[in-house]
């Protein structure tokens, strides 16, 4: 099996990181989860954060949206130093993100959840004098999120009887409403089918191509495919960053992650 | 005499036992509170009426079967545990499945039942108990009066604080019970009889709030309302110690019991809300509460 | 169409034993005593449960004014409530027969032509007991006071009382409602060294703070207790271990002469042995008058007019003595400073109180230069 | 249904487990129609299936959580059908649930030792193998429960299990989201589960790691189990797997 | 997440369906014919307290949060326009404006401090907050304690037209009634509402959608509590006096009960709710039936056995009534 593979084009040299971080750290106590981390995220590419259970991963996905304040470190939106604002208002800015474990509107039809996401960037936020006809322009937009993750014939569905697999995709339709400049992924395949992560992959890297991608995946064949720049994390710290080839042919990677993995 | 911040000593000190003491109901109260919400999810708003039916229980023992205040301090727990374990049973566990604010809702209704019927049957002034002869009369030294009734019931409030804390910190039982509150039917797949265990926690808390009642009767008056009042002024105090941490529970009920008298001295019209200010500053600094995490 | 006489009280509050269902008793007594019609009609008693709300009150009293016939409303306990009712009364001019309800404010500023307070006033109990007991060598006093309106009221009039009696106020402390402790205040008033301490409070205050003294030690110690707002109830409610030589003002004791003696032990048999507290006499009182005025006056849609014949009526009986019913609608007699007795003394259940003097009516009720009741200016 | 290997796993004497036309129900909306089912001992079986044909409601079915249900389950020729769920696991059936079901509240520690042993089936392990095992928990074990990884969790949520005593697991995906070298370990672990004698029901969208420990497949499709074989069959069912789940 | 079980998802009633239109209006002209045949007081205060219950229900309902202290916010707004009526003499209108507005203040301030809370904290938050609120009215010299704030005059609408009458202020009542409940009823179903509801459902999530959240609870809650402070400056205006029953706990208890009798989520419930309990409770006064007894079982009941209310029952019992 293969999957659409995107050409890789290297960054240009000297173009600004859409997100970058220096120095991020974060400790819980005294532990360290988190520790000098540097990261770039470029516009069009694919970035991957993989590296063995615990390693901060999900960590620095929660310091790079703010939902934990980091300890040390200077987070940058393009231009923007975003180290010291609230998660909402970095999403207003652009970056969204999804969770590790799946965050949907249980109550909450498919089609609403995925409108609710497009209600901001459209303006419709706050409008308690309106009545609901005004969100229906959002819909068709909605619908076509829904198919692209292969939702469109549930769309009426409560998410909450979703089975797990579906409320991952679901997740993903959400996020993308947001028609982010910045789309971070927390193990986006974890719990999909084999035919549905084909699918979600080349989903992913079709998006990537207009925004700067940032993903924590397990599924080391998807990151081999799609990835562009991988940074492995081990206890907190880089233990080093480059392509998948590079990466792959470092002996503590191979250790320290991916294990003897056999190719069958 | 010597003088503080304006203030004899003897009446500082004096203060300061007293808050005390109001502090150790306090303490006992949000204990048994703060258990049952740690461990069941429920805030218990029926705990000032369980606190309401142990005095009224131990008041009836003495009325219809002659039962001195010993007997009833440890009989009326047992009686207002029973019926804690019965509501539990019959009623409150249908509600474990739904969305927490249903048990307070339940036990809010079930405080006005209690309530009423008392009001109803026995009416709104209240009955006389008196404390044992033996522990009648007033310790009276240079820097403090305390009846020996008082502290005595110190002394039993902090050995059942501690002993709560320590069956629930310290013991097997205790890490069942705040495994069950998080995911109950998981710890029943690991074989535990979590039904029963929720059945006693919640006879349990309540009979906690019954013997505070006990200990209350030769305080205060043993009347259908005393716990309605008290238990607004309890949920102040949990939320402030942290909503579930037994530990913050009690040092939070002995703390406001102090900062109260204190009050009282210094500034008397505030001494009611002065719980209300202190949450308030309390929420906007910690909103978890001083003893509280959040997960 | 019967007349109905409308009980409107408080059956499942904290009013329920001073007044609530004794109250339905004794008026029922009442109209069977004057024999059950008015002016040829049928005399029913119906009962209303306001909840201390005033807004159930007055839906209430506006229902049965409006369309139950209901000629007089009687007994109010919650000053709330009675204020919003009279209101009511006043523009349907109504007759409201108040007993349980004590705001001097009734009879003040509020006042209605078809209104008659007939017990009690906050007025008369802080008055009576502060004049009786300085007049008596109590001439310290500290104050435990609650902390609003009610409770200033009744430390203002007690005040007065006292200064004129040639007594002087040593101190006082304030407490909020629903205190569950007072041993701090206690403590206070026993170090100001007072010759009383007054409670000037209500009822679960009042007995909450008489609990804690005796824990203290504080009467034992010397200190006289007042208790400005007491009832029967309430002492049957602490018992007499901890009400002991407290003094207090009651317009009616049911153990004073053959009289009252031969009325209470009617009421107890209907109440499970249950002595009347001096509302339910009061009703009974003034449920009788008001049908005596009523048939004098021979008609009864208009209360005003009523209490115009009643004016000029003897409304004196075994609860009323010197008794005449004022123009602001206070209905003044005598009242009676008394003490609680030991538990040594009390030969059995309700055997609670003994009369220490009796305080003319024109001395307790708050005089007619004193109220601010526009009725009296002309 | 097929049932190509009915033979040898027969001689290996009575299933262990029995379910025969399970029916199951989430309030008004049925999830499982007539699911039949058989775990001999010793064996690990895993149910295959795309997301949301009804694998973790079938193990919800069989530990009892889920209540509502009919049809028949013998465990150990017993029916467990009626158990509350705190009785079928002293009868010996341990259950790892698929959002793994950590506590907060108590320490890595005090999650490990919290399910009570339940059974003397002869295979639990003592803490200092589990921490041998997985020694990232021996690292971590003072730190409340939930603030491990997502891996670390799963880690946990197995090896709690192992202490008790239980004949039987019931495993809910327990390679999601694992790194592969745990997902290594955690095969490894199921082949010494196996030697210890342990039978396992596992769930699994990770075909090659199931593939490479199990010794009989069924496949589920909307409720209903619509295959079943052995891994001998495997090479042969490759191409009607790859229809049914796309592996 | 507390909500009627067949909650009415805001996709549900995103079109209004002509029938329904037209049992509005059928509801309105009943309403404006109603006074011939009952008590127009009765009416009046059951529009009070059905206005105060769906203003209870917009943050419970939709917003998912349970406030244990509304009654500051209808015992509050009641004092000040009480106050304003009887000693500042101003119009009616300013009056219940200035009633509003001290909700409002009051509901902001409540807000900030409870909406960092969730679930069972933000109810003994509120609860605690509220009750402080009681003691300051209970203590403040202008409430006049036990007594309360009694004998004014309901004054001239706009200078003009007289409220003493009943029927006048009937009309008066019920327009602001009707205006309110639509008003509550469009922000329910508006972009707004829609937010709400994703909040309610997962707070984490609305953040990452780069919603602030706070700020959303924090609206809901001033909202509410503006309706409320609505409902109790009409009641002080009809009965003419504000009391301490307004502002204390069991106030807030009722309403509780008021919107889960009635059916948490719906427009309808809150307004069935708060007639069943105004009439029970007026029902109950001549009866004999111990009042508080006979509530606290019917709260019981409530939440054992009728979780969806009575208009949420029917729902679910009458399919028809719930046309796709
Ligand atoms: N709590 C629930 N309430 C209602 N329906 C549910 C619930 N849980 C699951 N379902 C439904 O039951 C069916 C089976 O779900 P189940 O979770 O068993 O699937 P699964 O095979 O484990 O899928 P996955 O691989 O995605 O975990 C699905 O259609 C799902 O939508
Ligand atoms: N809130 C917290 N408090 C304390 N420790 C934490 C907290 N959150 C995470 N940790 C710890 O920080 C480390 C990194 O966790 P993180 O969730 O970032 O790992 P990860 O790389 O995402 O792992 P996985 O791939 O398993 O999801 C873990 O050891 C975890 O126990
Ligand atoms: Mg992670
Ligand atoms: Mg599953």
């Amino acid at each position: 099996m293969t999957l659409a593979t995107v050409p890789a084009q290297h960054a240009p040299a000297g173009s600004r990181a859409a997100l970058s971080a220096r120095g991020l750290s974060k400790s819980f106590g005294n532990f360290q989860a988190v520790n000098d981390v540097d990261i770039d995220v470029h516009h069009g590419r694919i970035h991957a954060l993989i590296g063995p259970n615990g390693a901060g991963k999900s960590t620095v996905f929660n310091l790079l949206t703010k939902f934990l304040q980091p300890t040390a470190g200077k987070i940058m939106l393009g231009e923007t130093d975003i180290t010291r604002m609230d998660p909402a208002h970095i999403a207003r800015l652009g970056v969204a993100r999804s969770f590790q474990i799946s965050a949907t509107f249980g109550d909450m039809s498919l089609v609403d959840n995925v409108c609710v996401a497009l209600q901001r960037p459209n303006g419709l936020a706050v409008q308690f004098w309106r009545p609901l006809g005004s969100l229906s322009r959002l819909r068709p937009r909605a619908m076509e999120l829904l198919g692209r993750v292969g939702l469109a014939d549930m769309a009426a569905r409560r998410a909450a009887d979703l089975s797990y697999g579906r409320k991952r995709a679901l997740e993903i339709a959400t996020t993308l409403a947001l028609d982010p400049k910045v789309l971070l992924l927390d193990e986006p395949l974890a719990g999909m089918g084999q035919e549905d992560v084909e699918t979600m992959a080349g989903l992913i890297a079709d998006v990537a191509r207009d925004c700067a991608l940032l993903m924590v995946e397990h599924n080391i064949k998807v990151v081999a495919d799609i990835g562009h720049d991988i940074t492995v994390l081990q206890r907190g710290e880089i233990l080093t960053q480059g392509s998948y080839a590079e990466v792959s042919a470092d002996p503590r990677v191979r250790e320290a992650y991916m294990g003897a993995e056999d190719d069958d | 005499m010597t003088m503080i911040l304006g203030m004899p000593l003897p009446v500082l000190t004096g203060q300061l036992l007293i808050g005390l003491i109001n502090g150790s109901f306090y303490a006992l109260l949000s204990l048994g509170l703060a258990v049952i919400f740690g461990l069941l999810r429920v805030v218990n708003f029926a705990h000032g009426a369980f606190y309401m039916l142990g005095a009224f229980t131990a008041w009836m023992l003495g009325q219809y079967l002659g039962i001195g205040f010993w007997g009833a301090l440890l009989l009326a727990p047992l009686i207002v545990g029973l019926v804690g374990a019965v509501v539990e049973r019959t009623m409150l566990r249908r509600l474990y499945d739904l969305d927490h604010l249903y048990g307070l809702l339940f036990t809010f209704g079930l405080a006005l039942l209690l309530e009423g019927l008392f009001q109803h049957v026995y009416g709104a002034s209240g009955k006389p108990f008196s404390a044992p002869e033996a522990m009648k009369g007033v310790v009276r030294t240079d820097f403090v009066t305390v009846p020996i009734y008082r502290g005595w019931v110190v002394i039993a409030s902090l050995v059942l604080c501690l002993g709560t804390w320590a069956l629930i910190e310290k013991t097997k039982i205790g890490a069942y019970l705040r495994a069950a509150t998080e995911d109950a039917t998981l710890v029943q797949a690991f074989g535990v009889n979590v039904p029963l265990l929720l059945t006693l926690t919640y006879a349990f808390g309540c009979a906690l709030a019954g013997i505070a009642g006990v200990l209350a009767a030769p305080v205060f008056q043993v009347s259908p309302t005393m716990g309605s009042n008290l238990i607004i002024i309890i949920f102040a105090v949990v939320v402030v110690g942290g909503m579930g941490s037994i530990l913050g529970a009690i040092a939070t009920g002995y703390l406001l019991g102090i900062v109260e008298g204190l009050t009282k001295v210094f500034y008397p019209e505030a001494a009611n809300i002065a719980i209300f200010i202190i949450m308030a500053v309390v929420l906007m600094l910690r909103p978890a509460g001083l003893f509280g995490k959040e997960y | 169409e019967p007349y109905r006489l409308g009980v409107l009280t408080d059956m499942s509050g904290m009013n329920f034993d001073l007044s609530g269902k004794g109250s339905e008793v004794a008026a029922r007594m009442a109209v069977e005593d004057f024999g059950g019609t008015l002016l040829g009609e049928d005399v029913e008693v119906i009962v209303g449960d306001h909840q201390n709300k005033p807004d159930v009150g007055s839906t209430l009293a506006r229902r049965w004014i409006d369309e139950e016939n209901v000629v007089a409303i009687v007994d109010l306990p919650t000053s709330s409530v009675a204020l919003a009712v009279q209101e009511i009364t006043r523009q349907s001019d109504t007759a409201l027969l108040i007993s349980t309800g004590g705001s001097s404010e009734l009879t003040g500023a509020s006042c209605s032509p078809s209104t008659a307070q007939w017990t009690w006033d906050t007025y008369a109990l802080a008055n009576g007991t502060g004049r009786a007991m300085t007049l008596e060598g109590d001439k310290n006093w500290f104050f435990l006071t609650v902390d609003y309106t009610f409770g200033h009221a009744l430390e203002a009039d007690t005040t007065a009382a006292v200064e004129a009696a040639g007594g002087s106020i040593v101190g006082k402390v304030t407490h909020p409602r629903e205190t569950s402790d007072f041993s701090s205040y206690l403590l206070q008033a026993q170090a100001s060294g007072a010759d009383v301490i007054a409670l000037a409070n209500s009822s679960g205050d009042t007995m909450t703070a008489l609990k804690q003294a005796e824990e203290f030690g504080i009467t034992a110690a010397g200190q006289d207790i007042a208790g400005m707002l007491l009832f029967l109830t309430d002492v049957h409610g602490v018992g007499l271990e901890i009400a002991q030589n407290l003094t207090l003002t009651t317009a009616f004791y049911w153990d004073m002469d053959d009289d009252t003696r031969a009325w209470s032990q009617r009421f107890a048999e209907r109440m499970d042995g249950k002595m009347p507290t001096m509302v339910h006499a009061g009703v009974y009182s003034a449920v009788l008058n008001y049908l005596k005025a009523a048939e004098a006056s021979g008609q009864a849609t208009s209360g005003s007019q009523v209490m115009e014949t009643m004016r000029g009526m003897d409304i004196d009986d075994f609860f009323n003595r010197n008794a005449y019913l004022r123009k602001d609608g206070r209905v003044v007699h005598d009242m009676y400073l008394v003490q609680v007795k030991t538990p040594e003394e009390s030969k059995g259940p309700w055997d609670y109180y003994k009369v220490l003097r009796t305080i003319p009516g024109d001395e307790a009720f708050r005089s007619v230069e004193q109220s601010a009741c526009p009725l009296l200016d002309d | 249904m097929t049932d190509g290997s009915a033979t040898p796993r027969e001689a290996r004497g009575p299933a262990q487990l029995r379910v025969r036309g399970l029916e199951a129900w989430y309030g008004e909306s049925q999830a499982l129609y007539g699911v039949d089912l058989d775990v001999y001992p010793g064996e690990t079986v895993t149910l295959l299936g795309r997301n949301g044909v009804g694998k973790t409601t079938t193990l919800r079915s069989l530990m009892g959580i889920l209540r509502k249900r009919s049809g028949e389950i013998d465990f150990d020729q017993r029916s467990i059908l009626r158990l509350a769920p705190h009785r079928v696991a002293h009868a010996g059936m341990g259950f790892v649930p698929e959002e793994r079901g950590i506590f907060a509240s108590l320490t890595v520690e005090e999650n490990l030792l919290l399910p009570p042993k339940v059974a003397n089936s002869g295979m639990e392990m003592s803490l200092d193998e589990i921490y041998t095992l997985f020694p990232n928990l021996l690292e971590r074990r003072h730190s409340p429960g939930t603030k491990l990884s997502g891996g670390e969790q799963q880690m946990l949520a197995i090896a709690r299990i192992l202490r008790t005593g239980v004949s039987m697991i019931l495993l809910d995906e327990p390679t999601e989201g694992l790194a592969p070298v745990i997902v290594n370990r955690i095969g490894e672990m199921l082949t010494a589960l196996k030697a210890h004698g342990l039978s396992i029901l596992l769930v699994e969208q990770n075909f090659r790691f199931a593939a490479r420990n199990a010794d009989h497949f069924y496949v589920m499709d909307h409720g209903v189990m619509i295959d079943s074989f052995a891994v001998a069959e495997l090479p042969a069912k490759r191409e009607a797997l790859n229809t049914a789940l796309g592996v | 997440m507390i909500v009627a079980e067949d909650y009415e998802t805001v996709a549900d009633s995103r079109r209004s369906h002509p029938a329904q239109r037209v049992l509005v209006l059928a509801l309105i002209g009943v309403l404006l014919l109603l006074p011939l045949w009952v008590y127009p007081v009765l009416l009046m205060k059951l529009m009070c307290f059905a206005l105060f219950a769906s203003a209870f229900n917009l943050l419970l309902g939709y917003g998912g949060l349970l406030s244990f202290g509304h009654a500051a916010f209808f015992g509050g707004a009641a004092y000040v326009t009480a106050h304003a009526l009887k000693v500042w003499e101003i119009n009616p209108e300013f009056a219940i404006l200035t009633g509003v507005g001290a909700a409002l203040g009051l509901g902001l301030v409540i807000g900030l401090l409870a909406v960092r809370r969730q679930g069972i904290y933000f109810a003994m938050v509120t609860l605690a907050l509220s009750q402080m609120f009681y003691f300051f009215c209970l203590q403040a010299p202008f409430t006049h304690g036990e007594d309360g704030i009694q004998g004014f005059s309901r004054g001239k609408l706009f200078g003009i037209v007289d409220l003493a009458d009943s029927t006048t202020l009937y009309y008066f009542v019920a327009a602001m009634f009707v205006a309110s409940l639509f008003a509550i009823w469009r922000i329910v179903h508006s972009p707004f509402g829609m937010i709400l509801q994703a909040v309610r459902e997962n707070e984490q999530r609305a953040i990452s959608l780069g919603y602030s959240v706070q700020r959303y609870k924090l609206g809901a809650f001033v909202m509410s509590a503006g309706f409320a402070g609505l409902a109790g400056s009409l009641k002080a205006l009809l009965f003419q006096f504000a009391t301490l029953t307004d502002v204390n706990w069991h106030m807030s208890g009722e309403v509780i009960l008021m919107t889960l009798l009635g059916g948490i989520g719906s427009i309808a419930g809150p307004i069935v709710g708060a007639g069943l309990v105004v009439t029970l409770q007026n029902h109950l006064a001549t009866s004999g039936f111990p009042v508080t007894t006979v509530l606290g079982a019917t709260f019981i009941v409530c939440v054992l056995l009728f979780r969806r209310g009575i208009v949420g029952e029917l729902r679910h019992r009458l399919p028809a009534w719930r046309r796709k």
